[in-house]
């Protein structure tokens, strides 16, 4: 069995989805998307022993494309998370319900396998396909499904599409460059390229338009509040959990190999911008209204920070990068399903019109209370061991931008406790605010579990992950 | 004494051709036109190529000039119809006859002396006869016997367009 | 046989192939009249056939006058959907003059 | 067996914790609180174990559980390390937090979370056990910043107030600037040393590793920023007085007693680095001796009972931190020890005196309880003359010997320190005779409900009282038992003055000092019967005081402010502006668009026309551009 056998699982699912009724359409999907996971379990044991799990195949003799899928511990974790958050969020999606259901739940399963696609490519081209792909699903689930009113939202997701296609095509112009030297897409092939700085950097920032989009990186993060907002709450923690970890994975899978000397000319420059988006992030979600859009910015601020690891090129950062990308993807996910809990309850995403909820639902309290905590990063969470690992390794390039780095700490603990202290605490609000129901529950509890539990024990991950990034290490560091 | 036929023929040319743009009535312009032919046809005379000049006379005078006049007629457009131009087209019109006026002469010029290299004679051999033409179309191997297929295809194709175009019962929308 | 293009020279046809053409080109732009725009398009048609013809005998080879007759047979396609073209113009607005066609204007 | 009753040590308050987040709402409050109790009070009694164990083989126990993460070339383990100064820690920790806790029981009986109460007290002492046995500095981290949200949930237990979410958000975010030096100082020190291991470094330190002083420097500076973030000290000190909104018991345990000496213990434990770099050491005496002067100047004139021993906290920390600065690590540790006796039972009286009153905390309306409540007044009475330095009581040996190191190594310090300690004395007096003399100034209504506090809350008092009596002969002049316990955390023995006569003369000195505070004290409250006026009739500098010298509001001014500013900005006009140019692109296009249209404006002529260029320009590109 080989990782094609996970993308099958997908497309047969999001096939089946879209031919079962509108009724049974959410089970379904669930199920496929268990069975995702099942199976990338399944590959993670194989992969473990040590077997081939990869596929090449040539699909196309000119240009010479292959059908090249591989996975190794970096990919095989970052599949992994994607599976597991899947079933997290479809299930996360049972309390609404959604107008032709059947479609939604196709478009979310065939999300996830453009998205899966484009984590196992070993092709440049197959890998540009999968990742265009991905865009289509979140553009019509963002604009057919979402909040709000229609014009804006079609103007913000419109914003969205355009922005983040037109960065990526200038990805497909590196591509093309570094096919017009090697002759083939294969990433193996690609990085034998001979390539002078410069034109690696050409290379570097044609990957770094598309990737500082995707992230996004400020200043090309203007997209990405609105979207959050807009977008239906699956659609936004698809985008946040897993979508933004694509590029992040890219940066590490192939722009720093295909272009090493010009990611260490410009070091500086990229983990400095990175890190001033933690800062802007952190700032400007302190005067944020909308609990959405608050998230959103503290996410660009965490997302920063794990660019700036990514960029260091040390085995700490690209290591802290990995924890933190999926820390991040659970956490960003949980509190995403909160603010969507607390609109399923207010209809409002307005923080100001909230405040009282402690007193009505002590069990939401704590399990948002905890995400909060996770997400500013304390001591025991899952986020502490990738912030920690991110800070240290910006510490090993300069101090002074670990310092700058590090107060989103601070920062962070401001916006969030502000956020929480608004929402949550305070009188009694007259509106009723019900506590978790069992679904809510569960699914808070399986990420809350995860944050701790890999918290304080995150060796498998560590384990699983840190050969291939010492391989991704001596890739950037071949010349 | 070639000269002085040529000479005549061009002046002929020119001058129909002229007249062709330049007169009010369309009938008249049409019947210039075909003056102009002609005498594009006695140019291929003096090239010895009968066989061109034939075909020519047959299709342009012949054919095209008919089908012209018979539009004319059919629009009757005999009369003066035009308004009159604005100096702007008149302007754009002599601006860009100079322009691709000295443009094609400055091309022509400045590759004269490859023509002029001196090296040029005259082997003798006969290469326009009709049967050598209708070798050189014909010949499956290195002729143009596919084109000339297109050719015919691209004929009945413009007939049936045109048919169809025409077809009164059908209102075309512009 | 004495060439023809040795008494008289190639410049004196090039240079009225030239003349030709662009007596043609100045007859689209001056008149409004779509038939007589497409007899300055058969004039233009017909300069360059002239000089098809003229390096034909210059090179003494016969591929540039099989080149004039297709150039002849795509004329005479051109002049029969042109014409027919022309025909439904005038049914639809009565008149030939381009001016009046606006229908593309962005 | 050693791991087993760690693990008992740590998971006991956590499964108190547990018990009560999970079932503390189902079960009675006694319940809750009791099993609260014994939870600590079985980590107290394994650290008692543990006390006797090392007293016997004098040799640190090391417990490594699991391996953590691992950071470039060296591992984090979960390990712990029971060594002379944690498992003195543990000790007083888990002593006064069972006090505490039975104090609690009758508190906060009236609270309708009273669970909740309990299961973020058993939390805290989670947090601190692994704090304090952590055996490297992450695994303190762990503990530091658990201590910390401990303190945020507590401060806000009311959390209907937004004013006390207010001061929990400070006292997180505050600590947080703290925790940012702490980490920056970890990565320092990883750096430097490739591990992160208390044992591991100072076998580094003692084998006479070099390493660059600059970046050591460097780092302990930044962990001093750690410390003083979490012991209150200047500039991060106003989270303390703030954080006064928790219970009594929260303000007890929490900030006087345990968490707000993690800084100290932080230090002690790294003593081997600090004293390699003497001018942080310089910094951090200046800083104490500074903090200690300032906060002794605030206490001067609040009304509000439990403000005032707040701002003595922070005052006494900076004595501490003045005793680290100079080298005097023990001696630090020791008022660490008579400071939670004495302080521990000053709030909980102050807790009492304020259940008595019905939640008033001002003490222009108190007065007179020495009649209506016996007992909290003793005990009251004996903790004050403890922080005041009176003889025989433990306050007066601890302090006295930090003014004896002060005074040898500076005197500068030694003068800021003795000014302290004398304003110490009246403040402390001050807040007695306000509150347990004269006539009782409250409402009738209150009069009427005055009563001394279940035995519950008089027991913790008489305990502490009784240490606070006798804690100083820990560390008797001369025969200082802790010292001896001390030596082997430090590398480097401090030579002990001799207790001569210029020992004898600063002790008479200092106790002429605490009594001429307490004369003043006298003369004011007693003899003038003054009382305080309404807060608009304060004037002149005692209004800065008053004020805190503006402090809070010039960090508002200087920090918050700008931020807000700044974030405003950016929202309003840099999120707009780069919003505004990326759909300026899209503009652009558009505009090129309509633009173009107008060229397509349908006239044939026109589009001949400009073919025809066109077609010129491309021939005259092909054949006349060479």
């Amino acid at each position: 069995m080989d990782v094609s056998f996970l993308l099958i699982i997908l497309l047969v699912g999001a096939i089946a989805t879209f031919l079962s009724g509108d009724k049974w359409a959410s089970k379904i999907a669930l199920l496929f998307s268990l069975a995702a996971f099942g199976v990338s379990v399944y590959l993670l044991n194989l992969y473990n022993a040590g077997q081939n799990i990869n596929l090449i195949k040539q699909w196309v003799t000119i240009p010479k494309i292959y059908i090249a899928l591989g996975a190794d511990g970096l990919t095989m974790a970052m599949v992994l998370l994607t599976t597991a958050l899947t079933p997290l969020i479809i299930f996360s999606s049972f309390g609404n319900s959604y107008a032709k259901s059947k479609n939604f739940y196709a478009l979310i399963l065939f999300m996830v396998f453009a998205m899966v696609g484009t984590f196992l490519s070993a092709d440049g081209f197959l890998y540009y396909i999968f990742w265009e792909l991905s865009l289509i699903p979140i553009y019509f689930i963002a604009l057919i499904w979402g909040n709000g009113n229609p014009q804006s939202r079609k103007k913000a997701v419109v914003k969205f599409f355009i922005y983040t296609f037109a960065g990526s095509l200038f990805m497909l112009v590196s591509f093309i460059y570094l096919y017009q030297i090697t002759g083939s897409f294969l990433l193996s092939d690609l990085i034998r390229a001979q390539l002078s700085t410069q034109e690696q950097f050409w290379i570097f920032l044609g990957f770094f338009l598309a990737y500082a989009i995707k992230i996004p990186l400020i200043p090309f993060h203007t997209w990405q509040a609105k979207v959050y907002q807009k977008a239906p709450a699956v659609g936004t923690m698809l985008l946040s959990g897993i979508m933004l970890k694509m590029a992040l994975y890219s940066i590490i899978r192939w722009q720093l190999p295909l272009a090493p000397l010009a990611a260490k000319e410009y070091l500086y420059y990229f983990v400095g911008l990175s890190v001033a988006g933690v800062i802007y992030g952190s700032i400007v979600a302190l005067k944020q209204k909308d609990i959405k859009k608050l998230l959103a910015y503290s996410s660009l601020a965490h997302v920063g920070l794990i660019a700036a690891g990514c960029y260091t090129m040390t085995l700490d950062g690209l290591r802290g990068a990995t924890l933190q990308m999926i820390a991040h993807g659970f956490g960003v996910v949980g509190l995403f399903f909160a603010a969507e809990i607390i609109s399923r309850r207010y209809t409002t995403g307005k923080i100001s019109e909230m405040g009282g909820i402690r007193i009505q639902s002590p069990k939401f309290t704590s399990m948002f209370m905890i995400l909060v905590l996770a997400s500013v990063a304390l001591p025991g969470t899952f986020n502490f061991v990738g912030e920690f690992e991110l800070l240290y390794s910006l510490a090993q390039k300069s101090v002074t931008i670990c310092i700058i780095g590090g107060t989103t700490i601070i920062l962070g603990a401001f916006y969030m406790l502000r956020m929480f202290q608004k929402v949550m605490l305070g009188e009694k609000n007259e509106k009723f605010f019900a506590d978790v129901n069992f679904n809510e529950g569960l699914v808070m509890v399986i990420i809350i579990g995860v944050l701790l539990f890999f918290g304080l024990y995150p060796k498998p991950i560590i384990d699983l992950i840190t050969p291939s990034l010492e391989e991704a290490i001596k890739v950037i560091n071949r010349i | 004494m070639l000269t002085t036929v040529f000479y005549i023929l061009s002046a002929i040319t020119l001058a129909s051709a002229f007249l062709t743009i330049f007169t009010k009535n369309p009938i008249h312009s049409a019947i210039y036109l075909v003056i102009c032919f002609f005498s594009i046809a006695g140019h291929y005379l003096l090239f010895n190529a009968q066989f061109l000049a034939v075909v020519h006379i047959i299709v342009y005078s012949g054919a095209i000039m008919i089908l012209l006049l018979f539009t004319i007629m059919l629009m009757n457009l005999n009369k003066e119809d035009e308004k009159h131009k604005s100096g702007l087209t008149i302007l754009a019109a002599v601006a860009s006859f100079c322009l691709v006026a000295y443009v094609l002469l400055a091309a022509f010029i400045k590759s004269m002396p490859i023509l002029e290299k001196g090296d040029y004679y005259v082997s003798g051999e006969d290469y326009q006869s009709i049967k050598v033409l209708g070798q050189v179309l014909l010949d499956e191997k290195n002729g143009f016997m596919i084109p000339f297929e297109f050719a015919s295809v691209l004929l009945l194709v413009s007939m049936i367009g045109a048919v169809l175009l025409s077809k009164k019962e059908e209102k075309i929308s512009l | 046989m004495q060439s023809v293009l040795q008494e008289i020279g190639i410049n004196n046809y090039i240079y009225l192939s030239t003349i030709l053409f662009c007596i043609g080109i100045f007859g689209v732009l001056f008149r409004r009249n779509a038939i007589i725009m497409f007899m300055s398009i058969e004039i233009m048609l017909n300069a360059v056939n002239l000089l098809l013809v003229v390096f034909s005998t210059y090179h003494q080879d016969a591929a540039g006058q099989v080149f004039v007759f297709f150039s002849m047979a795509v004329a005479a396609a051109e002049v029969a959907v042109g014409l027919a073209i022309l025909v439904g113009i005038y049914r639809n607005i009565h008149s030939i003059d381009i001016d009046k066609l606006k229908n593309l204007k962005g | 067996m050693e791991t087993s009753l760690l693990l008992f040590l740590l998971l006991a308050p956590f499964a108190g914790f547990l018990f009560n987040v999970f079932f503390g709402k189902k079960v009675s409050r006694n319940v809750s609180g009791t099993i609260g109790t014994i939870a600590v009070a079985i980590s107290f009694g394994i650290a008692l174990n543990f006390f006797f164990q090392i007293n016997s083989t004098k040799k640190p126990i090391l417990i490594e559980l699991f391996h953590w993460m691992t950071l470039g070339n060296f591992n984090v383990g979960f390990s712990f390390l029971l060594d002379q100064l944690s498992i003195l820690w543990l000790l007083f920790v888990t002593g006064i937090g069972t006090l505490i806790h039975i104090y609690s029981i009758s508190y906060m009986h009236d609270d309708e979370n009273l669970h909740k109460f309990f299961a973020y007290l058993n939390l805290f002492i989670f947090f601190m056990i692994t704090l304090v046995t952590g055996s490297n500095l992450l695994i303190m981290f762990i503990g530091w910043e658990g201590v910390g949200l401990c303190s945020y949930l507590l401060i806000g237990f009311w959390y209907k107030n937004q004013e006390y979410n207010d001061a929990a958000k400070k006292a997180f975010i505050m600590n947080r600037i703290g925790d940012l030096g702490f980490l920056i100082g970890i990565f320092t020190l990883g750096y430097l040393f490739s591990s992160v291991d208390f044992t591991t470094i100072k076998t580094a330190v003692a084998s006479g590793q070099t390493v660059d002083l600059g970046w050591l420097g460097f780092g302990t500076f930044c962990l001093f920023i750690g410390a003083s973030g979490k012991s209150a000290q200047i500039p991060l000190y106003t989270w303390l007085p703030d954080a006064m909104a928790g219970p009594t018991p929260v303000s007890a345990l929490i900030h006087a007693a345990t968490m707000v000496t993690a800084g100290i213990f932080m230090i002690t434990r790294l003593n081997f680095l600090f004293d390699l770099t003497p001018n942080i050491q310089m910094i951090i005496a200046v800083i104490g001796a500074i903090t200690s002067l300032v906060a002794a100047f605030i206490a001067l004139v609040q009304n509000d009972i439990k403000k005032v021993l707040a701002y003595s906290t922070v005052s006494q920390l900076g004595l501490m931190f003045l005793a680290l600065g100079l080298g005097a690590y023990e001696i630090a540790v020791f008022h660490v020890i008579t400071h939670a006796f004495f302080k521990a039972c000053l709030f909980l009286g102050s807790g009492s005196v304020i259940h008595a009153m019905h939640g008033e905390q001002d003490m222009r309306k108190m007065g007179g309880l020495r009649k209506y409540m016996k007992v909290t007044y003793i005990t009251f009475l004996i903790a004050t003359l403890a922080i005041s330095g009176i003889p025989i009581f433990a306050g007066f040996f601890s302090k006295d010997e930090i003014l004896m190191v002060a005074f040898h190594e500076n005197k500068a310090l030694w003068v800021i320190a003795s000014l302290a300690s004398i304003m110490t004395a009246f403040y402390m007096f001050r807040l007695l005779y306000l509150t347990f003399f004269k006539e009782f100034r409250g409402t009738d209504e209150q009069r009427h409900h005055l009563h001394e506090s279940p035995s519950l809350i008089t027991f913790p008092l008489i305990v502490l009282a009784i240490l606070s009596t006798v804690g100083g002969f820990i560390s008797f002049p001369g025969h200082s038992w802790l010292n001896e316990y001390l030596k082997p955390i430090f590398i480097r023995a401090r030579e002990e003055h001799h207790v001569d006569t210029t020992t004898f003369m600063l002790m008479g000195v200092a106790v002429v000092g605490a009594l001429i505070g307490i004369g003043i004290a006298y003369s004011n409250y007693i003899k003038k019967s003054q009382v305080p006026g309404a807060d608009n009739e304060i004037t002149g500098f005692s209004k800065v005081l008053y004020n805190k010298f503006y402090v809070d509001e010039i960090y508002m001014a200087v920090i918050v402010r700008p931020i807000y500013a700044i974030a405003s900005f950016s929202k309003n006009f840099i999120e707009t502006a780069l919003s505004g140019f990326i759909f300026g692109l899209g503009k652009v296009t558009n505009m090129v668009g309509t633009q173009g249209r107008v060229l397509q404006n349908g006239s044939v002529g026109f589009y001949l026309f400009v073919f025809v260029i066109g077609t010129a320009s491309i021939i005259a590109y092909l054949f006349l551009a060479q």
